[in-house]
């Protein structure tokens, strides 16, 4: 029903000794994750370091993560949904469909050993990427993982953490969550802020072509999104802040180049564990930062006849 | 009768929860055209995208293609709203009671959160329908839902209590942590019934199941007959008949509880 | 040509964040990373200090900041529901700033979680 | 400058208790007389003029709470709504309201100081963004400590002294102001799946360590260290059947120490189990009323919905398990963790009346109301803005005994409620919102209108309803301004933080460095907040 039961690097890398990765090739996207924060290190109570630790690597295909795994679970594609409420009703002891389970790529028997372990271990933890949480079924393949490890607790330590890729994503859930109430997706239109993903997400607005002027930073959805999103973006007003001129700029009325975060510009970003970390800039850029262009922006906006939604009046309802 | 038509497509999503029989019923044509809508982040009048007229009644006629128009119906708890064309987001959302129809489709989160009341969908329907809103413990608690076409992801997500028909194929996640209720489906995509706790899902037609639902039998269970007779007043046509075939009933969702019911029809022969 | 190191930068470029790198720039190139992966040291070393993208384009063409602010601010003011989308690669300061904005233009504000 | 004329004033750190008086302005503090054709004037007659309220226990920034924010959409959907303005931020309210909301919620309180209780140094950079985006009261931190397990090694090896030092270098990297225990040994008990239920009980992991020992070791470096705030303390076995016995011993324990006990309701129970349950508010105050070197606050509970945030980890995952809704579990390395958990107090429920009555009982009967401090632990009790229900409660018997008898029967044998007539005075009800809170805060230029205090000041309609008066306020200043105006929020002023900065020996941090090398993720460097993030910090130097 939500919620999730997690815990900051260190808590991994000092008591951790059964490790999962689910639909992330962190060797590749995390260099350093294995060897700073999770498998390698001598932790204050595993002292061996790798050797007193299991991993278990849950993907669709063998990534150059799994030499580093003790054990490989190869799901088919789009079944982890499946697998996870499997395992769900294992851990609660509730009998499954064999025959289905083996739909999925894996055996009961596989399945049956992997719960096995995950409740015998001291401290155990699920790092889930974007393989779990982008395919289909997206947000609910996340929030099966949450509540798996959630329900584990009544047998034994167990946390969980999504692998957040993008730089400083962490950090934007953070703030928009002090600021406005809410993690993402967040319309001001009513001049308080209202959260309904899907209503209000990216993807969504853009493909439905909903909005009528695009502010990007720290992005390039005109490299990565669906054609239906770009088409809308290049038909509308859209304007991007950014340290290059990206495929994004090139179909936008407005760019802006600024400073790189953390090479020239300062600022705070969040760790995927929700810590705080300060930048340190070594280089003077001569762009200005995306702090100080947004915050010009604002003065701009603020210096014409305000938008003032406190004088509407009541819309009378039901 | 009163009678809304939208006058052009607005390039920005309407928000119009004013236009419900409860609110229009007590309005004359003038106050009508002064009801204020929401343009994006602009408050305007009613009658800058509508054309209206009536006034105080309890049907309300909106014609156009208003699948930009979020919210209509939102909270009503009597009298009827007829969409002659498509409707926007969240339309009956909170509805009490009444009766919505629309002869186009609709889009997302028809009926959320509803606890009373009928929607009629002629065409195709979005998703989450009859859901409870992100976060929200419980989906529809009572009313009906009736979408003729297809339906998205998660219909009847958390719902309580209430009865939801989908004529043809509703997405993933149909019934997604039901408490109870009942869903009548032509058909479904993956994943239907997950982590169900309670309440009956039936469909029509064979649907993949979860590893975490077990066969129980086959049978034609006695409460149909007494819903298929309530549901002919709808124009639904549910089998029950030996002769025509049978159900077979599967439990789950194990990864929750055993509680919840998934029926589905197999013909004879 | 100036030389400077930093000792325990922070490396943005995916999520871990690690904060222990060290770095040494020469001019305004970062030429030595210490402790980065693979990845964190091509994200440090192709961000230069150089001059090489123009300050602003307005409509494709080179513009002022000031000008480009002022047509940012413009096109957000006068829409009826923009959208302020993004706020991975940049400081919380600016994220906390652009929620500001949406706030004063009326707008939406989402980042890449909703992806 | 400004003069406030006409209204009653209840001062009582002053010992003005409901005296017609003036009350002058300059500079943004109080001062003895104004003078001048700039003075401007506001009417009182037929106010009551209160200094402004004072928080001492509550959570309204940082990782934890942010945390609940996003577990709980549902709630900020049906909360109060802040709109945009070109003078205020938007915000929504509701059990976790987000930066803005706060400030608004406890302006609309009339308060102006306000003490976030759980504060971890991992993450306290994250809580001074928070409180920097909290308009306009002033804020303070209390930084987890009881659970921090390089202290607790040295507690283990004897190094008591070097405990000392070590806590001390911690509260001044986290911009800190006071030490809070949560659970002693509890939380990383946790960490493992256990809890620390016996005070004589090694935690554990260590063999010497037991709760006890952190307790009174901690209560005597915070004394040691001159710090303003004494230790602020959660005791163990929180919210658990029974714990009186704990709570007793725990205030043992700190054998003449200081220490402010929170949220005491929450440690005031008898019984066996959650059938037996009982309130022992009278065992507790009797005790508590002889033990001079403690302050307290009620953490008093309200029927309806809260979300419970606490370190205190154990009984979070007890708390999903009962209620079987939303949990978030936050551990944080080497020093604590976080337990986040929606819950609804019901009226018809046992268990939640005796813990309504309990925390009304704590507030009538420990006598002395300087030593008792009205707070729901927000929002774990309640939120904090419902206190004019409170406020309401303990002025008016009549009223107490209507909502009592509303309580379930089986309720009504196991508390104490119904034999208590007493009514708070207007004075009074300033002393434990205010006066009291702001001595046990150990902040001298808040809580009273003595000339050189904060010109922190609330004007009240006098209104028999008690609830509605201290629900609107006509007038708050804030530092000299008028920020609420005939009820309405008129302007965002920031409000300052209070940091203490202890003495310590230099050397702890080359005896540190080593250790957090090998036991946390992040740089050194990197660990302590920087000054330049706090906006208008005022330092005191101590020890």
């Amino acid at each position: 029903m939500g919620g999730k039961v997690t815990c900051t690097l260190g808590e991994v890398k000092n008591r951790a000794d059964f490790i999962i990765y689910w639909g992330g090739n962190p060797a590749d996207c995390h260099p350093l994750h294995f060897s700073r924060y999770t498998l390698i290190p001598k932790g204050k109570h595993v002292p061996e370091g790798r050797k007193g630790r299991t991993m278990v690597l849950v993907d669709v295909r063998e990534t150059p993560s799994a030499k580093h795994a003790d054990i490989l679970l190869q799901v088919k594609p789009g079944k982890d949904f499946e697998v996870i409420t499997t395992l769900r009703a294992l851990v609660k002891n509730q009998p499954v469909d064999a025959a289905r389970v083996a739909e999925t790529g894996l055996t009961l028997e596989q399945l049956q050993d992997f719960v096995d372990r995950m409740k015998n271990a001291r401290f155990g933890v699920l790092f889930f990427g974007m393989g779990l949480s982008m395919t289909r079924g997206k947000h609910m393949n996340s929030a099966a993982a949450l509540a798996l490890v959630a329900e584990l607790n009544a047998y034994t330590k167990f946390v969980s953490m999504p692998m957040r890729g993008h730089g400083n994503v962490t950090g934007a859930d953070v703030v928009m969550r002090w600021t406005t109430g809410f993690p993402f997706g967040v319309s001001m239109s009513r001049g308080y802020p209202r959260f309904n993903p899907g209503e209000f997400s990216t993807i969504d607005v853009l493909v439905r072509g909903d909005n009528d002027a695009t502010l990007v930073l720290g992005a390039d959805p005109g490299a990565t999104m669906p054609q239906p999103a770009i088409d809308h973006l290049a038909r509308t007003p859209t304007i991007v802040l950014d340290p290059k001129v990206t495929h994004t700029s090139r179909l936008a009325r407005v760019h802006i180049t600024t400073a790189t975060t953390g090479i020239s510009a300062p600022g705070t970003v969040y760790r995927m564990d929700e810590i705080p970390l300060p930048l340190k800039p070594i280089l003077e850029s001569p762009y200005p930062t995306d702090e100080e262009v947004v915050h010009r922006i604002l003065e701009k906006v603020k210096e014409k006849p305000a938008w003032t939604p406190a004088s509407y009046k009541e819309v009378p309802c039901a | 009768m009163i009678t809304l038509t939208l006058k052009e497509q607005p390039e920005v999503p309407i928000e119009a929860e004013a236009l419900s029989p409860d609110v229009v019923s007590k309005l004359g044509n003038d106050e009508l055209r002064a009801l204020p809508i929401f343009y994006g982040k602009r408050q305007l009048r009613l009658d800058e995208f509508f054309e209206v007229e009536g006034e105080l009644s309890e049907e309300l006629e909106i014609h156009g293609d208003a699948s930009r128009v979020k919210w209509l119906g939102r909270g009503m708890t009597h009298g009827q709203l007829r969409i002659v064309g498509n409707a926007g987001m969240h339309l009956g959302a909170f509805m009490k009671g009444g009766t919505i129809d629309v002869t186009g489709n609709a889009s997302d989160w028809i009926g959320a959160e509803m606890s009373g009341g009928l929607i009629r969908v002629g065409g195709n329907a979005g998703g989450q329908i009859g859901a409870a809103y992100r976060g929200t413990l419980t989906g529809m608690t009572a009313g009906t839902i009736v979408v003729e076409g297809s339906a998205g992801l998660e219909v009847g997500m958390r719902m309580k209590r209430g009865t939801i028909v989908i004529k043809g194929m509703a997405k993933d996640f149909t019934g997604l942590e039901m408490k109870g209720g009942t869903i009548i489906l032509g058909g479904a995509e993956l994943r239907t019934g997950a982590w169900m706790n309670r309440g009956t899902i039936i469909s029509l037609t064979p649907i993949p199941l979860l590893p975490t639902f077990a066969y129980n039998c086959s049978y034609n269970p006695t409460f149909l007959r007494v819903y298929a007779r309530e549901l002919a007043g709808l124009g639904i046509s549910l089998p029950f008949e030996e002769s025509e075939g049978s159900y077979e009933s599967y439990s789950g969702d194990a990864a929750v509880s055993r509680k919840g019911e998934l029926l589905v029809w197999q013909p004879a022969g | 040509m100036t030389q400077k190191t930093v000792e325990n930068a922070t490396c943005t470029f995916c999520g871990c964040v690690c904060d222990h790198i060290g770095l040494q720039a020469e001019g305004d190139r970062i030429v030595k990373t210490k402790r980065a992966c693979g990845l964190g040291e091509a994200w440090f070393k192709n961000h230069t200090a150089e001059d090489c993208y123009p300050d602003a384009l307005v409509d494709g063409k080179p513009a002022t900041v000031d000008e480009a602010v002022e047509a940012a601010a413009e096109h957000l003011y006068q829409a009826n529901m923009p959208l302020v989308y993004g706020l991975s690669n940049t400081t919380c300061e600016a994220q906390r700033n652009a929620v500001a904005l949406a706030e004063w233009v009326g707008g939406v504000v989402d980042s890449h979680t909703s992806l | 400058m400004l003069r406030i004329t006409g209204g009653r004033v209840y001062d009582p750190a002053n010992e003005v208790d409901g005296e017609v008086r003036d009350v002058c302005i300059s500079g943004g503090r109080i001062v003895e007389e104004v003078t001048g054709a700039d003075v401007r004037t506001i009417d009182a007659a037929g106010m009551v003029v209160f200094p402004g309220g004072v928080d001492v226990h509550t959570h309204v920034a940082g990782g934890a709470l942010n945390f609940a924010r996003a577990m709980t959409p549902e709630n900020h959907r049906n909360a109060a709504k802040f709109t945009h303005s070109p003078e205020l931020r938007a915000g929504v309210g509701g059990t976790t309201p987000s930066t803005f909301a706060t400030g608004y919620l406890y302006a609309g309180l009339g308060y102006t100081t306000v003490n976030e209780a759980a504060v971890p140094v991992l993450s306290a950079r994250h809580t001074h963004e928070e409180l920097r985006d909290t308009p306009l009261v002033d804020k303070s931190c209390c930084v987890l400590m009881a659970n921090n397990e390089l202290i607790l090694d040295l507690l283990e090896e004897g190094e008591t002294e070097r405990a000392k030092h070590l806590l001390a270098w911690h509260l001044w990297a986290a911009k800190g102001y006071g030490v809070k225990a949560v659970n002693p040994g509890g939380v990383t008990a946790w960490k493992w799946g256990k809890d620390a239920k016996i005070l004589s009980e090694p935690v554990p992991g260590y063999s010497k360590v037991t709760p006890a020992k952190i307790i009174s070791s901690m209560a005597a470096m915070v004394d040691e260290l001159e710090l303003p705030h004494p230790m602020h303390l959660h005791c163990n076995n929180l919210g658990a059947p029974g714990n009186i016995d704990t709570t007793i011993e725990t205030m043992k324990v700190l054998d003449g120490h200081r220490a402010h006990m929170a949220h005491l309701q929450f440690h005031s129970y008898g019984g066996d189990d959650w059938d037996t349950l009982r309130s022992e508010s009278v065992r507790l105050a009797e005790f508590f009323n002889e033990q001079p070197n403690l302050t307290a606050d009620a953490g008093a509970i309200l029927f309806g919905d809260s979300v419970t945030i606490t370190a205190d980890g154990p009984w979070q995952h007890l708390l999903y398990q009962l209620t079987g809704r939303k949990w978030g579990n936050l551990d944080v390395e080497n020093e604590t963790g976080c337990g986040v958990v929606p819950y609804t107090y019901k009226g018809t429920n046992m268990v939640n009346a005796v813990q309504w009555a309990v925390g009304l009982e704590l507030l009538l009967l420990i006598n002395d109301p300087w030593r008792i401090y009205l707070t729901t632990d927000h929002p774990n009790g309640a939120c904090f803005w419902r206190y004019p229900e409170i406020i309401h409660l303990l002025m008016n018997a009549d009223f107490r005994r209507e909502c009592i008898e509303k309580l379930p029967d089986k309720a009504l044998k196991r508390i104490h409620l119904p034999g208590i007539d007493r009514e708070y005075t207007l004075s009074e009800i300033a002393i434990i919102i205010s006066a009291g809170p702001a001595r046990a805060l150990g902040m001298p230029q808040k809580g009273h209108l003595g000339v050189g205090a904060d010109a922190d000041v609330v004007l009240y309609n006098d209104d028999s309803d008690r609830e509605r008066m201290f629900g609107h306020p006509r007038y708050l200043l804030k530092g000299g301004e008028v920020v609420v105006e005939e009820g309405d929020i008129r302007k965002m002023v920031d409000g300052r933080e209070f940091i203490v900065r202890p003495s310590y020996d230099d050397n702890i941090e080359e005896y540190l460095r080593p250790l957090f090398e090998q036991y946390y993720t992040m740089s050194f460097e990197n660990y302590p907040v920087e000054m330049e993030r706090l906006e208008g910090a005022d330092i005191r130097e101590c020890g």
